[in-house]
């Protein structure tokens, strides 16, 4: 059902419904950094540890066996929600920052010889920064830009030029956290195939957004956390291609990871559970698996058209404000805005919202190359979720008035 | 709002719009830096030292209104100061942001940073530039 | 308090309270895979969901501070459960597995050099294995190991060839898992220190049954998980004195570990962020703090004591059966219980006790080189908790008696 | 207790205590390894193939009462029979450890597994040999 109006899910998340005195519930506009939990999000969680806890993958005993089925059927969900082609290409991590660490460490000396280049964009988040900068350090590569042009958006005249003969790996973010960007990753990756290049795609912001299909985008790598996709804290993913996977190495060592073990050597697990080593965050997954049947309750289809129209109320009402200047124009944008205001300090504006009960981020959001670039140290950040409504853009918009007034 | 109208007061305020001695002497003696890597504020201190005092002081930067205000005050109560008294003063302006200082809320204006109590997120922003230059005295005593 | 009867916990354990039908509640003995969580552990994640729930670190608005003043807080609360110098010096990871692999990626290049050596024991779990196994086979260092006699005890006669002028790590466990030996760790320790050499001690079976004191053992690394520690899963900790861990270089790279970023360089932030790249398993920590609370409202010290009754009550009746081998009879043991039965598999020895509401691992345990030195290829292992009382022990052994009228 | 005498039945102790053909034989044609990591449960199976027939087999190994068993009945029907129908047959005893299985049912002996779908913790080791076993007529078949 394709429609303007989400069913009226706010209740669904008790922690927007709270109210203290006669305050009204927060505007929770923080979303890009990490978004609320439904009711049954929690209520898994909460019923794993009442009725099936136990360590997963040797258990012999039946609440072993429930809690090592509770976990891998939700392997199965995040294989059909990323459309992979196998279950065995979903392996769980702690989130984005670890599937990328994973991924930049243990294939890093597979792919790349002194000289090679890593390309990245303008726009990455510093989890798809440093890690590929550290190992262009350590390897003797050269790490490469896509830039970007005053709007936001990648330039993409020159991409056969970075894209090159030395070029090993791609790796670049789906929707930009600081500026709202959609990148036109399927266009960009097709280009990168031809050459053989590897690709990573950063979906850490797009998993909440936009149907994903890893086999229809034909990346290598597709990462992303939990925490940002309603489920909790603690718990991500990393998609990769089974091919890439095998020829990995494990990326840590201990229990659940090995066939066989000696003081001489190791022998190593088949996938997935090569790259799962020590007990993983089991009831985590539990809720990951609730967050994303809840997805799928409403409809990522849903989501992405209601998220659109908000996104073009909200940038309406911005752009009426004076002496507020929105960074990241990208004609194709996402509904995370941000924007600096005439004379105010985005922290100042930040805890002038906060008072009126709306949560804002700001700072460089962990992208700092993208604040350089528009010469400025921080934005003030407001980013929305399929549970905000135009009466929170409303209350955003009115604040920031309040903010103007008092500065003035 | 009256939490709110009590951070953002007129003392602050203006000190963030006419910030006192706010540029950079051509020489200094001693020019400190107060970085908040969290945030990104960053301000430049300079001092002339002369003895035991603080002859002139003068500051360069960029930050939110309370860092900026709260740089500008410190400033402001550095001249003709001695050292020991200036630490024995940072002190007080510090333990002001966490509970009650009885010589801070006599001084009107230092008193209006004790607001940030209420602002956890952001007490560093009221401390930072006092967090310097609290570290620069103490190794200098040393 | 010092009895050997603990207050009425159980009821503070839903699971162990469940009862379907007639059966009686799961006897849960499996304590050293995984323990249950107490109601107020999981009622501290929900509060965190429902209250509190934003990202840490950055945030200006009121939940986000609040967030992370929850998550802040447990780290003071771990530093005085460990006895650390500095709050700085706790570290949190997804685990134990985690934990040691961070040292051993972090430290590796720092401290060993090729002909260098590792020394470890010969009943260290996997976690504390393969990690350095890979490491010396990286650099080209040498991995030795402390024996052990046939009683599970580590055997120290020649511990001074073992810790010579080439050995720069020692890692070892202080209770293992498989046997249940308690190592004397601080006495092996002086040893070490005596020579320089850096000590990192897995405390992951150690934490729930002891009260630990990194300052006292003079450790330099220390690790455990949550997860055995009646805490949520997907939540670890790794305690290192503040002059190695300020030597070592970060693990992962991601957003709260940096302090400036540009595509040329980066540069780390302080201790301990360092080592938390992205974004951390915040319900997961708050969700440890109230399990901290949990243990020392009861109090280790009684903990302990109880348990070490628990102990000499099981050892006893499992003694009474025939054709019953306890594997691991060192003079110090804890509260684990490893044995083989004459004739039957030990899997289908768990899978008999499973029928009967008894539920105990069957398998390896993480320590295939414990088991090939007892030429078997795996044990029945009983694990007890705070919560697990004699009657259990008493279902445990008639459930055995079963198991041998069944295969008779 | 009555599921649990369902998996223990006499069945498989009797062939977990006294098993068809267990030993090594001096040759063979083919040698499988069944292994189950997880548990370490591991068996060698010994065939020997005579045009598109088994003619011997034996086995050898350690693992529990289950997959002692349940290779113990494996290696019984090998003998004589064409590789085809064995494929066949192999398919049907895997399909009856998920559900009902009509030929499965009737042979009494292969039937006892089929409790072990009330012990999903125990069906890898019901169907360990089987599922070696598939594989190597699967690719011999290719
Ligand atoms: C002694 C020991 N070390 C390490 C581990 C690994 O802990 P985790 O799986 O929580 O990473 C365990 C748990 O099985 C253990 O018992
Ligand atoms: C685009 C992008 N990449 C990576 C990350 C890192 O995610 P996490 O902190 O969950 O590891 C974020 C979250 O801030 C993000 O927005």
């Amino acid at each position: 059902m394709i429609t303007t109006k989400l069913p009226d899910i706010r209740t669904d998340f008790p922690l927007l419904c709270q109210t203290s005195g006669d305050l009204a519930p927060i505007a929770y506009l923080d979303n890009a950094a990490t978004t609320q939990k439904p009711q049954v999000v929690i209520d898994a969680m909460h019923h794993f540890y009442l009725h099936n806890n136990a360590n997963v993958h040797r258990g012999v005993y039946g609440l072993a066996v429930a809690a090592t089925q509770a976990y891998e059927a939700v392997r199965d969900k995040v294989c059909r929600f990323l459309n992979a082609a196998d279950r065995r290409e979903i392996v769980f991590t702690k989130g984005t920052t670890e599937s990328i660490n994973l991924v930049a460490q243990s294939l890093g000396d597979e792919v790349l010889k002194p000289g090679d280049e890593v390309l990245i964009t303008a726009m990455e988040h510093h989890s798809n920064l440093i890690p590929w900068q550290m190992l262009c350090k350590r390897i003797g590569a050269r790490l490469r830009v896509i830039p970007m042009d005053d709007r936001g958006a990648l330039k993409l005249e020159n991409l056969s030029d970075l894209l090159n003969d030395r070029t090993r790996i791609l790796a670049m973010v789906h929707i930009s956290n600081s500026l709202g960007t959609i990148n036109p990753v399927k266009k960009i990756i097709q280009k990168a195939r031809e050459k053989g290049i590897l690709v990573l795609v950063d979906g850490a912001q797009s998993v909440a957004h936009l149907p994903v299909d890893v086999q229809d985008l034909d990346c290598d790598f597709f990462v992303c956390s939990g925490h940002k996709l309603f489920g909790p804290t603690g718990v991500g993913v990393l998609y990769g291609k089974k091919s890439w996977l095998e020829r990995m190495q494990p990326y840590q060592y201990g229990g659940e990871m090995i066939k066989t073990v000696s003081f001489e050597r190791s022998e190593f697990a088949d996938l997935p559970h090569k790259f799962e080593a020590g007990t993983p965050n089991i009831a985590g997954v539990v809720g990951l698996g609730a967050a994303i049947d809840y997805i799928e309750t409403i409809g990522r289809p849903a989501i992405c058209y209601y998220l659109a129209n908000l996104a073009e109320y909200a940038l309406h009402q911005l752009r009426e404000i004076d002496g507020l200047t929105i960074v990241g124009n990208a004609p194709s944008r996402s509904c995370i805005f941000s924007f600096t205001m005439e004379g105010i300090h985005p922290h100042d504006v930040a805890t002038i919202l906060d008072q009126q009960g709306v949560a804002v981020r700001a700072g460089h959001h962990c992208t700092e190359p993208v604040m350089d670039f528009f010469g400025i140290p921080g934005t003030i950040r407001a980013s929305f979720a399929l549970y905000n409504i135009k009466d929170e853009v409303d209350r955003l918009v009115a604040g920031l008035r309040e903010a103007q007034h008092i500065f003035s | 709002m009256s939490e709110l109208s009590n951070l953002y007061q007129q003392t602050i305020l203006r000190h963030n719009k006419s910030p006192y001695h706010y540029g950079r002497p051509e020489t200094s003696d001693v020019v400190l830096e107060a970085y908040n890597p969290l945030c990104g504020d960053k301000y430049k201190i300079y001092l002339d030292v002369v003895e035991d005092r603080i002859d002139k002081a003068y500051f360069f930067g960029y930050g939110c209104a309370i860092s900026k205000a709260s740089t500008s005050v410190l400033v402001q109560r550095l001249e003709g100061k001695k050292l020991s008294a200036i630490l024995e003063l940072c002190q007080h302006f510090l333990e002001s942001l966490v509970r009650e200082n009885a010589d801070i809320a006599e001084d009107e204006e230092l008193a209006a940073f004790s607001a940030a109590r209420q602002f956890p997120g952001r007490l560093k922003c009221a401390s930072l530039s006092w967090d310097s230059l609290i570290e620069y005295l103490e190794i200098s005593e040393e």
